[in-house]
């Protein structure tokens, strides 16, 4: 049953990008994590007015360079080239963090392994591996409002991500709010998880198939919109 | 080289303030702001037994990664062990040849600047409930639970810097600055690999981020992350 | 004042932000650095009942001398609480009109820094054995003995800043800079005094000291000092 | 007996001022507390090699500035108009006292109340009162690797400031190094207080009659170099 959907219907990691994107609320400051994540930063508007954190001391990072305009010393989290938006400010790795900690991240963006229905995240070690990367993820988890996990809805080999319990390690208890899969967005509440929208051409069944818990599903269920 | 200038006459010359056994900070992230010229010359001596802190563990082709190979390292700290293409700390580490201390990214910066700060640790909701947390004391503080995390210090600093000047004071460019500038504070010895030399004075007061007592010698070498 | 700038209309407009029994801090040291304008546009305001974070006592011609006497504050929390004339101070500690938390200066400057940090305290060798540590707990790292401090975080901050953008980076000037970037990280709203508005973008990312994420609404009110 | 040493052969604090910026070495950074120590600043030549720490933020500050020069953002920690050296670099209040408990101080000049045998400082509050100004002597003294006191041999009512016990509120336990007065210099060693230097006309029979404590006298005794 989890394998049934049709692979032209999920949803692109480009795709996941935009929808996130749209989720990025005006004045808000929002930290993106590596790998699909900061792929974000590629949709959010200039215009939007939302300030990108970026653990290694950007505060107001802005879209990847056009080629051959890369600058060695300004990277992303990802140790790839970007740039800095109008009005960025520059500060060392204890600050940036202070600023994760300390509830100035309105929103995290962040990669997962599993999340569980009262919001736990697991992102860093494989059971199977013997250590795994934290990272920032534990600072920013613990310290970010609202913690958006985007990723794949089931594992490569078919696992469903969204659980009842973990099985994986933690990094951060209770932290997850919203969740963006390649045929879902999802809400995180105290009465578990409930579908807000599924890609086109998924079905509720499909989803609830995929999603090893109690999934409910919004009064104002619609498609992704794209 | 002026008279009272920190500058060293080389790098062989610079790292002669290594010792085996130390414990030595490699600022930087990834290649962003990491300073190569000094740990390939490192990878050039016979030292043994150091402790390398670092945020990452070293993707093979760089600085870090010959030194993982030429057996010099005997433990590394940091928050993200596998790099992109980090195989050879990989495998050293799977059989046994190396040690890791595992930290979250925050929680790494804040331990070296709470040492910089003549501190005795911190509390931190980083990690709680996760296994970062084993063995460590856990204290309530309002109400809250946060685990006491202890200061981290190094023998010498391998830094990275922007401009110079004879004294030691510090800019760094874009995002190089990361870990930089709260390694120079929590080290014994700071050796910083700069790409520009400027006369004193000629950098504002306001201007300078690391301040010229914390750095000990300088070599100027390229310009850029590489 | 353009769009989506956070210049506030006039000071009491800014200051509306104030309430009855809020906790705030006021950046300076001594008049160096301090919001002159903003204080005194404080001590025209009715509110009662203020706790006022501030590294001395007031000297009575200051801003704080007058809003001393008109009553609105009940407790001082500073490390140096009798600057040079500062009747109104001792006269109202004496009578037993105000409360006083006496903080050693670093331990002062440290408090605010890890309420910024997001941290739940930091322990400090400062004030061992003498009254300061009295009533605090104690703890061992490594064979040392500490006091565990608390972080100080403030409902307002009323900072005063050299230049401001319409995005609230600012920089400060000389020796003005002293508590102010440490008090923006940690109050739920920031208030500043600015010399100088400048364009968004005309700071440099890497001279800005305080990002603008920190500060909700700025004044501009004269140059240097008073 | 106290009081039997004439006023015309106690030092001037401009003489002792002077006595003190002979003991600076070079490469010392040297905080220079308020009042007495900081007139200091007045005798460090700019040549000396010595950097010149103030509380408020500077690393490197210089003499006073001469009159028509005031800079109302430069102020040193008794709020008084300063000069930076060339070479200086600003930091915030946290940075600045990071520095001082960080070990970074060679040598920290305060006043005192009293100086015990043990070199445990007293200097922030008179028994009589409720209270007193600490600012940022305990964290200085806690922090710094020397601490000289300096100040008259004898309180204003005639009563010797070096003791065996305190009897005032302690500062900070067994911190101070040496000990500058209007009559003598005295280092403070395991076995109790040594006299190094005496003021011109001044009899040791006389310094011992203005200490409360066994005073050994150095086989090097010599008048203070003037």
């Amino acid at each position: 049953m989890e394998t049934v959907i049709a692979e032209n219907l999920l949803l692109s990691r480009e795709a996941m990008a935009k929808r996130v994107a749209q989720e990025l609320q005006a004045g808000w400051v929002v930290n993106l994590g590596i790998g699909m994540p900061v792929l974000t930063t590629k949709y959010v508007g200039a215009d939007q007015g939302v300030i990108v954190h970026s653990e290694n001391g950007i505060i107001g990072m802005g879209p990847p360079p056009r080629e051959g305009e890369e600058d060695d010393d300004v990277r992303n989290a990802g140790n790839e080239p970007t740039t800095l938006a109008l009005g960025a400010a520059l500060v060392h790795q204890a600050d940036s963090f202070s600023l994760a900690r300390g509830g100035r991240l309105n929103c995290a963006v962040l990669g997962g392994f599993q999340v569980s229905t009262s919001g736990d995240l697991a992102n860093w070690r494989l059971p199977k591996n013997p250590t795994g990367n934290i990272g920032g993820a534990m600072d920013i988890a613990s310290g970010a409002n609202e913690v958006f996990a985007m990723m794949s809805h089931l594992t490569k080999q078919g696992e469903p991500k969204l659980v009842e319990e973990l099985t994986y390690p933690v990094t951060t208890l209770a932290c997850v709010t919203k969740i963006f899969t390649d045929i879902a967005v999802i809400t995180v509440t105290g009465e578990g998880f409930v579908l807000e929208e599924v890609a086109s051409g998924v079905g509720v069944e499909q989803v609830k198939a995929c999603t090893a818990a109690p999934l409910l599903v919004s009064d104002a269920l619609q498609d992704i919109p794209m | 080289m002026e008279v009272g200038s920190k500058k060293a006459l080389d790098i062989p010359s610079a790292l002669g303030a290594v010792k085996d056994g130390d414990v030595i900070f490699f600022g930087g992230f990834g290649s962003n702001g990491n300073p190569s010229a000094l740990i390939e010359g490192l990878s050039k001596t016979n030292l043994k037994n150091l402790t390398v802190v670092n945020n990452g563990g070293g993707s093979d082709d760089s600085g870090l990664g010959s030194l993982l190979e030429s057996g010099a390292i005997a433990k590394i700290i940091c928050s993200f062990p596998y790099e992109r293409d980090s195989v050879i700390f990989r495998d050293l580490f799977q059989a046994g040849k190396i040690e890791l201390e595992l930290v979250p990214q925050g929680t790494l910066a804040e331990r070296i600047r709470n040492a910089g700060a003549g501190l005795g640790g911190f509390l931190t909701k980083t990690g709680l409930g996760t296994e970062v947390a084993q063995g460590k004391q856990e204290i309530e503080v309002g109400g809250e639970l946060y685990i006491l995390e202890k200061p981290l210090r190094a023998d010498v600093a391998l830094l990275r810097a922007d401009t110079v000047d004879t004294r030691g004071n510090l800019t760094y460019r874009g995002s190089a600055r990361n870990f930089n500038p709260v390694m120079a504070m929590a080290a014994r010895h700071t050796i910083v690999q700069a790409s520009k030399e400027v006369a004193l004075g000629e950098t504002e007061p306001g201007v300078i981020v690391t301040p010229g007592i914390y750095v000990d010698q300088y070599v100027i070498s390229g310009g850029g992350s590489i």
